[in-house]
Parts: structure tokens; C-alpha cells; sequence
């Protein structure tokens, strides 16, 4: 893992993508070591007892000029709603960078990366990443309805961006897994990705899976520590229970023991 | 210190700065054999503190002098395995094969883990039982005996006397207390054992006064665990008693605690004019 | 409900509203004659909660049944008295009065005060001290017997058992947590008493779980207590068996709180579609 | 003590009076009560659990007309702190209005209020709700040094004042009760209050009984809950434990038990 470090970041932006969604920005007080879609950073949110643990957050940009990173916040319960409240100007304790990114794709590689939820952020991190050419590379992005949905226009340059929603309301009607390339066109993909909700992912795990197709995700588990010490959130592997926060959160779905 | 089962094998913890500037490292509690642990979920957050339900998940202890140990022994800083098991037998299984370690001076019994069916902390609450590990255990050792005691029970001075009395060094208090979250919504537990064990601010009042109890009523050193945030938080354990203070769940709001209430009790120590902490070990003016 | 000691004798939460929209008032505790309490300083503001030290300050039964009951026992509310003493006479003295009082259906026999010398405490925490004084004040009493059950114990259940056994007719738990805090700068202890009651919503993880532990151990009603500041924390309660709560410290923080559990879990039922608290009682999802 | 409330107060002003006290002004939901010197306000200072009871302050100033109200902070340890960090709009949940106020002089009577630390407040709120001529009204203000007072030179319409500091760096040099007014002319009052560090109270009630003046002072014992439930604030008088927020916190000092 090499190492790690807690230090103070500035909070310099701070934007409300939607209804749920926020935009926040941070500088790092020094030079930013190199990070990868996948890993995530753990923020004391009050520097308080009050929100006693701290919550883990994916990397979503990073600005090695401006040794400013981002994260996407979507508010869900007590910690992330005071989150999404903070000033620019103010500090956050940070400890960084935590687990284990994504595989990199190869050269010509095609891949498919399935975001949703919370899970937006290291998928559009990694799109970004990829080196790829934008045709090789497809972002499937799923909501409730259009109104969940945030602004990512900006990443077509990347990939091609597809929406669902649940509603019908915006992009294809139905889950992630309802859209067209998940239904019937996995094996065009040397690679799958995903990252939301748990149900969401194991669906697309059980098409990669059947399809024979690589595939990633990225677990959200419940964490205490965030660096491998307390041990609280483990996923069962075949190599046994592992620590999402150093082992992952990234895992090949092949080492998880997912009923799919 | 660092206490068990909240800094990993101290390797964790190295990622972040020298361990060597710490007073000891109180290791994952480990088994005789691997242990999984508890279902996933292990925790919960509540008020100022934490529920755990990890259930002392370790590789077991042929995996840790093999894998392990050799990668840490020489972090410069002392090494204490915490010693678990179902039965005695599997504690002085775990025993005899720690004694053989050169660089591990000590080790803490853990008669107090709440989130185990067996042993642990069935054996931490009756005199008897308390007795009945820490004799066999002191067979087994030569160095360093330290038991870390259970707060989940009446009379936490009687289980540290019945361990004095059968050759203990030194008693470690305060292990988590038997706790409890459910979620309202779903009508869930939040963790998958139903019950766990509450660390973090939220217990250092009552873990306080258990140290101040025993330390009345034993002679070997009190080391004081629960809830220790700050160098104020291990300067009031050390006035109630404890000769030593062990930092747990702090480590995960931040790793870098330690350092700070190092610091800290620097500082307080030149303010007040002491010499050494020891001068304010059990000094609390009444 | 509002807990015992948190309240004092219910007039002084009818100063902000109108008590008879309160399920029951837990009058604060009652001795056979006049008590000063404690000294000063009486309480210690701690992580997510409080000690507190008060030592049973009181009138004295006569004095209230003279010139507190006449004044607050048209209400509208449930008022229950906490009945204490230092022996078991004295608990069966106040109950033989009690027992006279119309407007009293129920006495709450505190059997876990940790703040007093003699009585209290010493009594909660063995089965027979708990049996011999529920026996005696059984006896003395027609009405509703509610046993108030201290959490400073290995096994409550243990000894809500043992009160069932000797004709309880429901127990209230938890009373206070002992604890303790200390100014690390003065050296000093922050209460008079250097050990208080840890009362709030640090102690709520412990007493959630021994309520449900009791609950499966006894056939009568529990009541749940500890930390409880809203809604969601008293369907927790529930959920874990609890077929009623009462609120302490909370009152302290805002006396309006009561009112507005009410409101919340009349909202939960709403939202979940459930017609009585009844169907919550126990009904934790395994 | 009649009916009692528990409101959101906004913030409409907080300023810094020197290094260490504020001057916080709120401005109630409704109108306000009558509320007379040395009643109090018992503030949530986060609503939050960080900062777990409510604290205590003295009513500085009313504005009927305005329907607010001003209190005098002094930064003593984490709650005060927070409390003067608090930006105008800001709401906070009040308490009050608690405890008995000081006894009101009798037309032509001369008074002397005393004040230090944090007991200013209710002094200079007593000078002005006195209803004397200036002439009649003295006031005692100590403090460590220069630094330490406040102005309030606009309160010399109410009363004389009188600065005194330890280090003689403004006023008169020493303690309070180095004043001459307190050294010797303390006959020529009818009444004589006093607000402030628990030793200062008690010096200035010693002198007070010893020259038999009516004296009465504003304590400040720990309080929970602020209405009279807990019976954490007590203070022995000759009734028995009395409780400060409910009996006080104003004692005529023949009631109380010092040893003075
Ligand atoms: C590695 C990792 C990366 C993450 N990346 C992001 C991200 O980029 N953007 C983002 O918005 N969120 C992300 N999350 C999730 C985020 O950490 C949680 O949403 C946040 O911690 C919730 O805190 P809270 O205080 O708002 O919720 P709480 O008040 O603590 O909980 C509210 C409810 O949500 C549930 N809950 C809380 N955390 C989780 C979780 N991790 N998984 C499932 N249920 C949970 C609780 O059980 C509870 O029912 C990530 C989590 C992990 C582990
Ligand atoms: C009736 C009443 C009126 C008051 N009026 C004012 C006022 O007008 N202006 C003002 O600035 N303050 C006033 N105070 C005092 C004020 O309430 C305390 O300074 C404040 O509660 C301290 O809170 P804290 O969180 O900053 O301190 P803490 O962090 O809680 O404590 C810091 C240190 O101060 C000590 N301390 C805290 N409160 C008190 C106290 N009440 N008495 C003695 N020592 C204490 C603690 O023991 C601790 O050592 C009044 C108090 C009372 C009871
Ligand atoms: C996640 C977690 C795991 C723990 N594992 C162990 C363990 O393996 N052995 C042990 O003796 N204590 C274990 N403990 C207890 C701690 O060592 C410590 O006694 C307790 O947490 C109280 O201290 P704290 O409030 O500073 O955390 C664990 C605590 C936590 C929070
Ligand atoms: C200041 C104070 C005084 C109390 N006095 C009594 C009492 O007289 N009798 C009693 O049975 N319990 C007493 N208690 C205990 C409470 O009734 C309750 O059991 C305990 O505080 C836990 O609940 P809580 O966390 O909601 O406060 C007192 C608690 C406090 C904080
Ligand atoms: S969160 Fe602590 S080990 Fe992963
Ligand atoms: S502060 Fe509670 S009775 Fe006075």
C-alpha cells in the first residue's frame, strides 16, 4: 500500500450537482501523490466527536497542477448531508490515499463502465484514466428517475455516456442491466466495471460473469478505519474474509463469493 | 500504547510514521488457528463510539510467528501479542508458543472479548474462571503477564485480585462493553451478532472508574483503556491509577492520537513542573 | 414517560406545557425522611452524556404526600412514585405510604441508585439483596410494582428474574452507569463524590442491549431507559422489548423532547403502517 | 416562575468586546416576556450531542420594542467558544426565561453593583433597570488588567463606574474589594449586588455583612438542566440545599452558608 497519510485539506469548491449530489473540491496543503480510480480518501466530517467515524469517499478528479482532488457526495445519512454543508475556506482532516484501484485496460482494449448511485465518481475517474480512445470506452449511468441524474456531458469526451432510468423519465427505461450493451452486448467488452449500489453491481457481475467477461467492482462496505486495522469491513474472498478498505474496495468478481 | 485488535500487527500503522515512537503495540488478538470472525456487518456507529462485533478474526499464531513477526520484530518499539482462545488449553497453546519469541516481552490475555461464543469473555467474569486461565497461562510464561479485564461485570476489583493472585503483572482495563444498535426502519439489528462491544468516549467515564477501583485494589500496575482521545483523557487514567494508558478506537478517527498525547503529556508534565509520569500515577487530590 | 430524577415532581415540566399529554411521570426519588444529598459539585458534562451525583436529595415522603401530591395529583398523567431507602424497612415505610395515595397506581422501587452510601445500589446488584427487598415491599404494596434495575452488573437478567420472582409486576432499566471524571489540570475529581451516574446517550449501545436480554429473560413488562433523545431511540427500544420508555437526560437537553417522541412514533406507525406500539414490542427482525 | 419556554432565538449580532468576551444579541420567535436582571437564558449551543447540555448566561440587555435580547459571553472552555463563533442568522434554542432576579431598590436608595469576569452582564443590566439617578447608582468593575475590560462607557448614564485591575494597568490598582468605595464607604449604601468569579462574591459579601448592608450576588454553580429537576446546581442556604437556577441564581447573602 505504501504510505499513507492524514493532513488538512482546504475545501475550495463546493457545488450542488442536484438534489443529492455535491461537488466538493480539495486542496492538499503539499504535493499529492499519484491516485487511481478506485481508491478513496476518509474524511473526519466534523473534526468532532459528534460524527464520530470518519466516511469514505472516492476519488473522482484529480488536479496534480493545482494538487487539488474531488469527490462526488450524495447525501444519505447525517455524515454526508453535514458534509455537503461545509464553506469553502474550511478544512477537512484527510486520510489518503486508501485501497486498491482499478486494473488499468490495455492498450485497444473495449471497456464498459457501469455506474450508479454513489458510484459515479471512480467510474467516471476511470473513463478519464483509461488512456483509451473514446470509442473504446462506454459509460452506462443509472438513476431513479432524470432528476438524480447529474450533468456529464463533460465526459463524453472520454466515453460514450448512456443513461437509464427506473422511470423511463431520461435515457433507456428500467435498472443498469435493462440497457441494451448489458443486455446483449457484453462480450464486445474486454472489460466491465462497476460501481453502485450492491444490488446493482452483483447484477452486472452475474451478465460479466455469464458472458466470461473481466469484471471489477467496487464495494462500498462499512468501515471504521478506512486502513486495515479494525477489520470491520470485510467482504467474504477465496482467499477468505478481506479487508475491502486495503484488499479492495476494487475486487475481481471471480475472488468474491457473490451468490450470481 | 496502542491497544489490541485497533492497530492491526502495527504494520498498518508504520504506513503512516515510525512506529518507534510509540511506548508498545498491543497486537490483533490471536488464535491458536485462523478464526473468520463474525458476518459482515461488524459495525455500528453511535453516540460519541463505536460497536464492534469483529469477533477476532486472525490467521491464527503459526501464521503470525511465521508470516508476520519476522516483518515487525525489529520496529523498535515493544511488541505485545494479545493471547485469545476457546478453551485454556488453546490459550496456553497460544502461550507457549509466544514465549519462544525473543523480541515479544509481554503478553495480554484477553479474558474480556465480548464477541466470541466461547472463551473470552465467559472466562473474564467470574472469579473462578479468571483464576482458572491466568494459572494455567502463568505456567506457560516466563516473561510479561498482563490481563486485560472485562468491564461487564459487578465487581471489577474482585476478577483483578482473583488474576494478582495467581501471578499476573500487571491488569489491562477496560475491554468494550456488551452493547447493542438497531436499525428503527428496518427493525434490524446493525450488526450481524446481534450485540457487540462499545468502545470510544462514550464508555471512558465508567472505564475511568474502574481503573480507579482497581488500582485501589491491587498492587501490580493498572494499565487504563476506554475511550482515550487526548493527552487530558490518558493524564486522568494515569491520576486515577493506571500506570500506563493504551489508545484504541481513537486510532481510527485519527492514527496520528498517539503522537499527539505523547506530546501532550510532554507538555502538560513541563507546565506542572513533574519530573516523570510516574509522579502522577494514582495522584488525584481528593 | 419521564424517568425518575429528570423531572423532579412533575411541576416543573408543567411550567413549559401541559404534562397530561404524557404518558406517566416517574416522580424523582423518595426517602422516609428529609436527605440533603450530596455536596456540590454534583455533575460532569462527559462524551455524549453526563455523571450526575444528586445522592437522592429529597423532602422526605411526608412532605411530599402533604404538599407536593395535593398540588400535581390531578394532572392527568400517570404518576408513579421512586420509592428508596437505606434499608429495607425504610423501602417498605415509604411504600406503606404510597400505598394510601388515590392518585398513585404504581410505585418504581429504585433498587440502583449508585450515589448513595447505604440502600440503593447495594441492594440491585445480587439476587438476594434484589429479592429480599421486592419481597418485603410486595407485601406492603396493592398496587402496580415496578422494579428499577441498575446496569452496574455481570447478568441483569439475573436479577429481573429474581424480582419477577418475588411478584414484580414490570422493571424499568437502566438506572445509572457508575463513572467518574477528573479535571486532569486541578488533579481533582469533578464530582463531590468522585464516582456519579453516567446518564444520556453514551450509555444507550449497553442499556438497549440489556433491555433485550431482560426481555427474553422475564414475562412481565420492561422499560426501557438510557439515552434515548427521539423517536427512532425509543422504537429501538421497543423493537428489543421494551413495552414502554422513559426519558431522562433528554429533558435536560430540551423538556419538549417527550412530546415530540410522541409525535415521532405516531409517525412511524403511520409510515409503517402499524396500528399500536403493541406490535413493536419485541418484534426486532432477526 | 410562571410559564417558561423553549425557543429558536435567530442571531442577529456578534461582537467581539475584547479578546475574550462577545456580545451576542438574539432576537426571540415572539414577543418577548418580561424579564428583569439576573434572569437568565440556558442556550443549546450546537444542537447538537458534541456539546451535550445547555449553558447558562445572563440576560444583558432587552429590547421590547425589538423583541431582543443580548447576553455577554466570556470564553472560558469548549461551549462559550463555540458560542462565539456564531454568525448572524444563525438560530439557537433558548431556555428561559430562569431564575429570580435581583430585588430592586427603593426610590432614593443608593446601590452598589460589582461586577467582574463573567458576571458584568446582570450589573450593568441591574444599573439600568434600577430606575435611580445616575448620582445614585455606583459601579465596581475589576478585571486582570487593561486588556481585560470591556467597554461600557456608555452605561455612565446609569451609574458611576469604577475600574479597578490586578495590575493596576487601568483604574484602581487590586482586587475589587481594594476599591475605596468598597474599603470604606460601603455604609453609605442601602443595597449592594454582586456578579462574578466565586471569590470576588464572597469578598464582597464579607465586607458587605460586616457593615451590615443588604448584599445580595448572582451565582454561577453547574448547572444541567436549568429548571429546577436535576438538583446538580444546589447551594446550601439556611433553607437547606437550595437550587440555584430555580431559588437563585440571585441569594440575598444572609441565606447562604459562607463562611464569610
Ligand atoms: C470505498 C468507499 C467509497 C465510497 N465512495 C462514495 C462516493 O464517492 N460518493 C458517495 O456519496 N458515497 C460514497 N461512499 C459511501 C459513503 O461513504 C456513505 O454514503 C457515507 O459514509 C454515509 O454516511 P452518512 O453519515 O451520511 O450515513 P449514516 O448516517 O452513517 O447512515 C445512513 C444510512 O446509510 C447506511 N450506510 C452508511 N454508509 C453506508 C455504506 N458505505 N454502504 C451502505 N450503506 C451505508 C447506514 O447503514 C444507514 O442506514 C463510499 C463508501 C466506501 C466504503
Ligand atoms: C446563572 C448563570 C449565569 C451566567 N452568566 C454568564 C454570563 O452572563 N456570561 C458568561 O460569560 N458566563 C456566564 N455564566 C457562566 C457560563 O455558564 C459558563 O462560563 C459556561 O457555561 C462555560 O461553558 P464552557 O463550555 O465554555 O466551559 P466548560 O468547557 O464546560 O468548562 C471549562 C472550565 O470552566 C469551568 N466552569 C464551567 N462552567 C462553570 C461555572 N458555571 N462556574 C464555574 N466554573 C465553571 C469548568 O469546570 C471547567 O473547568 C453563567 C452561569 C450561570 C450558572
Ligand atoms: C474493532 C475493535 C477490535 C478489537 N479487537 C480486540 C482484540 O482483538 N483483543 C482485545 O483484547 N481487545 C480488542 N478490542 C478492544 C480494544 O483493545 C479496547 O480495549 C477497547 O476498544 C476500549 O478502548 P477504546 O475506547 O480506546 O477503543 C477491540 C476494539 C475494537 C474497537
Ligand atoms: C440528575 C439525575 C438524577 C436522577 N435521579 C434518580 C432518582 O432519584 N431515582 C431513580 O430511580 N433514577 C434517577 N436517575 C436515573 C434516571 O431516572 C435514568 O434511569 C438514567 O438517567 C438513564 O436514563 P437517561 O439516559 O435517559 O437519563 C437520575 C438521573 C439523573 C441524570
Ligand atoms: S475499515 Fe477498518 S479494516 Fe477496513
Ligand atoms: S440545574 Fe437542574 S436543578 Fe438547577
Amino acid at each position: 500500500m505504501g504510505k499513507k497519510s492524514v493532513s488538512d485539506f482546504e475545501v475550495t469548491d463546493n457545488i450542488r450537482l442536484n438534489a443529492t449530489n455535491f461537488l466538493i473540491k480539495l486542496k492538499a496543503p503539499g504535493s499529492l501523490p499519484v491516485v487511481k480510480p478506485g481508491q478513496f480518501v476518509n474524511i473526519d466530517i466534523k473534526n468532532s466527536t459528534e460524527i464520530f467515524l470518519r466516511r469514505p469517499f472516492s476519488i473522482f478528479e484529480v488536479d496534480y497542477n493545482r494538487n487539488t482532488l474531488s469527490i462526488i457526495v450524495k447525501v444519505l445519512g447525517r455524515g454526508s448531508k453535514k458534509l455537503t454543508e461545509i464553506v469553502p475556506g474550511e478544512k477537512l482532516s484527510i486520510v489518503f490515499p486508501l485501497g486498491r484501484h482499478f486494473s488499468y485496460p490495455d492498450k485497444n482494449d473495449r471497456i464498459l463502465a457501469v455506474g450508479g448511485g454513489s458510484g459515479l465518481a471512480p467510474m467516471l475517474f476511470l473513463a478519464k484514466e483509461s488512456g483509451l480512445p473514446a470509442d473504446n470506452v462506454d459509460i452506462i449511468v443509472g438513476a431513479r428517475s432524470a432528476a438524480d441524474h447529474v450533468e456529464i456531458s463533460a465526459y463524453n469526451k472520454y466515453g460514450k455516456i448512456h443513461l437509464t432510468t427506473e422511470d423511463g423519465s431520461l435515457g433507456t427505461k428500467g435498472f443498469v442491466t435493462d440497457h441494451p450493451l448489458l443486455r446483449n452486448e457484453l462480450k464486445n467488452y474486454d472489460k466491465v466495471y462497476a460501481c453502485g449500489p450492491e444490488g446493482m453491481m452483483k447484477a452486472v457481475a452475474g451478465k460479466a460473469k455469464k458472458a466470461g467477461v473481466f469484471c471489477e467492482v467496487s464495494l462500498e462496505n462499512l468501515m471504521a478505519c478506512g486502513f486495515g486495522v479494525c477489520l470491520c469491513c470485510i467482504e467474504p474472498t477465496v482467499k477468505g474474509n478481506s479487508c475491502v478498505c486495503t484488499e479492495g474496495p476494487v475486487f475481481n468478481i471471480n475472488d468474491l463469493k457473490w451468490q450470481i | 500504547m496502542l491497544a489490541s485488535g485497533t492497530c492491526g500487527f502495527a504494520e498498518e500503522i508504520n504506513d503512516f510514521y515510525d512506529v518507534s515512537q510509540l511506548g508498545g503495540i498491543f497486537l490483533k488478538g490471536t488464535t491458536p488457528r485462523n478464526r473468520d470472525g463474525n458476518l459482515y456487518p461488524r459495525m455500528a456507529e453511535t453516540p460519541s463510539g463505536m460497536l464492534n462485533a469483529v469477533g477476532l478474526q486472525n490467521k491464527g499464531i503459526d501464521y503470525f510467528i511465521e508470516n508476520i513477526y519476522p516483518r515487525i520484530k525489529d520496529y523498535g518499539t515493544s511488541l505485545i501479542v494479545n493471547v485469545n482462545g476457546s478453551t485454556i488449553e488453546e490459550y496456553v497453546e497460544v502461550t507457549e508458543k509466544v514465549n519462544e519469541l525473543d523480541n515479544i516481552h509481554a503478553i495480554e490475555l484477553n479474558i474480556s472479548c465480548p464477541n466470541v461464543k466461547e472463551g473470552g469473555m465467559a472466562f473474564g467474569v467470574t472469579c473462578p474462571g479468571a483464576e482458572a486461565v491466568t494459572r494455567e497461562v502463568r505456567k506457560a510464561y516466563d516473561k510479561t503477564l498482563i490481563v486485560k479485564l472485562s468491564p461487564n461485570v459487578t465487581d471489577v476489583s474482585e476478577i483483578a485480585r482473583a488474576v494478582e493472585g495467581q501471578g499476573a503483572d500487571g491488569v489491562s482495563l477496560v475491554n468494550t462493553f456488551l452493547g447493542m444498535a438497531i436499525d428503527s426502519e428496518t427493525r434490524k439489528p446493525l450488526l450481524s451478532t446481534v450485540t457487540g462491544g462499545l468502545s470510544g468516549p462514550a464508555i471512558k467515564p465508567i472505564a475511568l472508574r474502574m481503573v480507579w477501583q482497581v488500582s485501589k485494589a491491587v498492587k501490580i500496575p493498572v494499565i487504563g483503556i476506554g475511550g482515550i482521545m487526548n493527552a487530558a483523557d490518558a493524564i486522568e487514567f494515569m491520576l486515577a491509577g493506571a500506570s500506563a494508558v493504551q489508545v484504541g478506537t481513537a486510532l481510527f478517527k485519527n492514527p496520528h492520537i498517539p503522537l499527539r498525547i505523547i506530546e501532550g503529556v510532554d507538555d502538560y508534565l513541563q507546565r506542572h513542573n513533574i519530573q516523570s509520569v510516574s509522579e502522577l500515577v494514582g495522584r488525584l487530590q481528593m
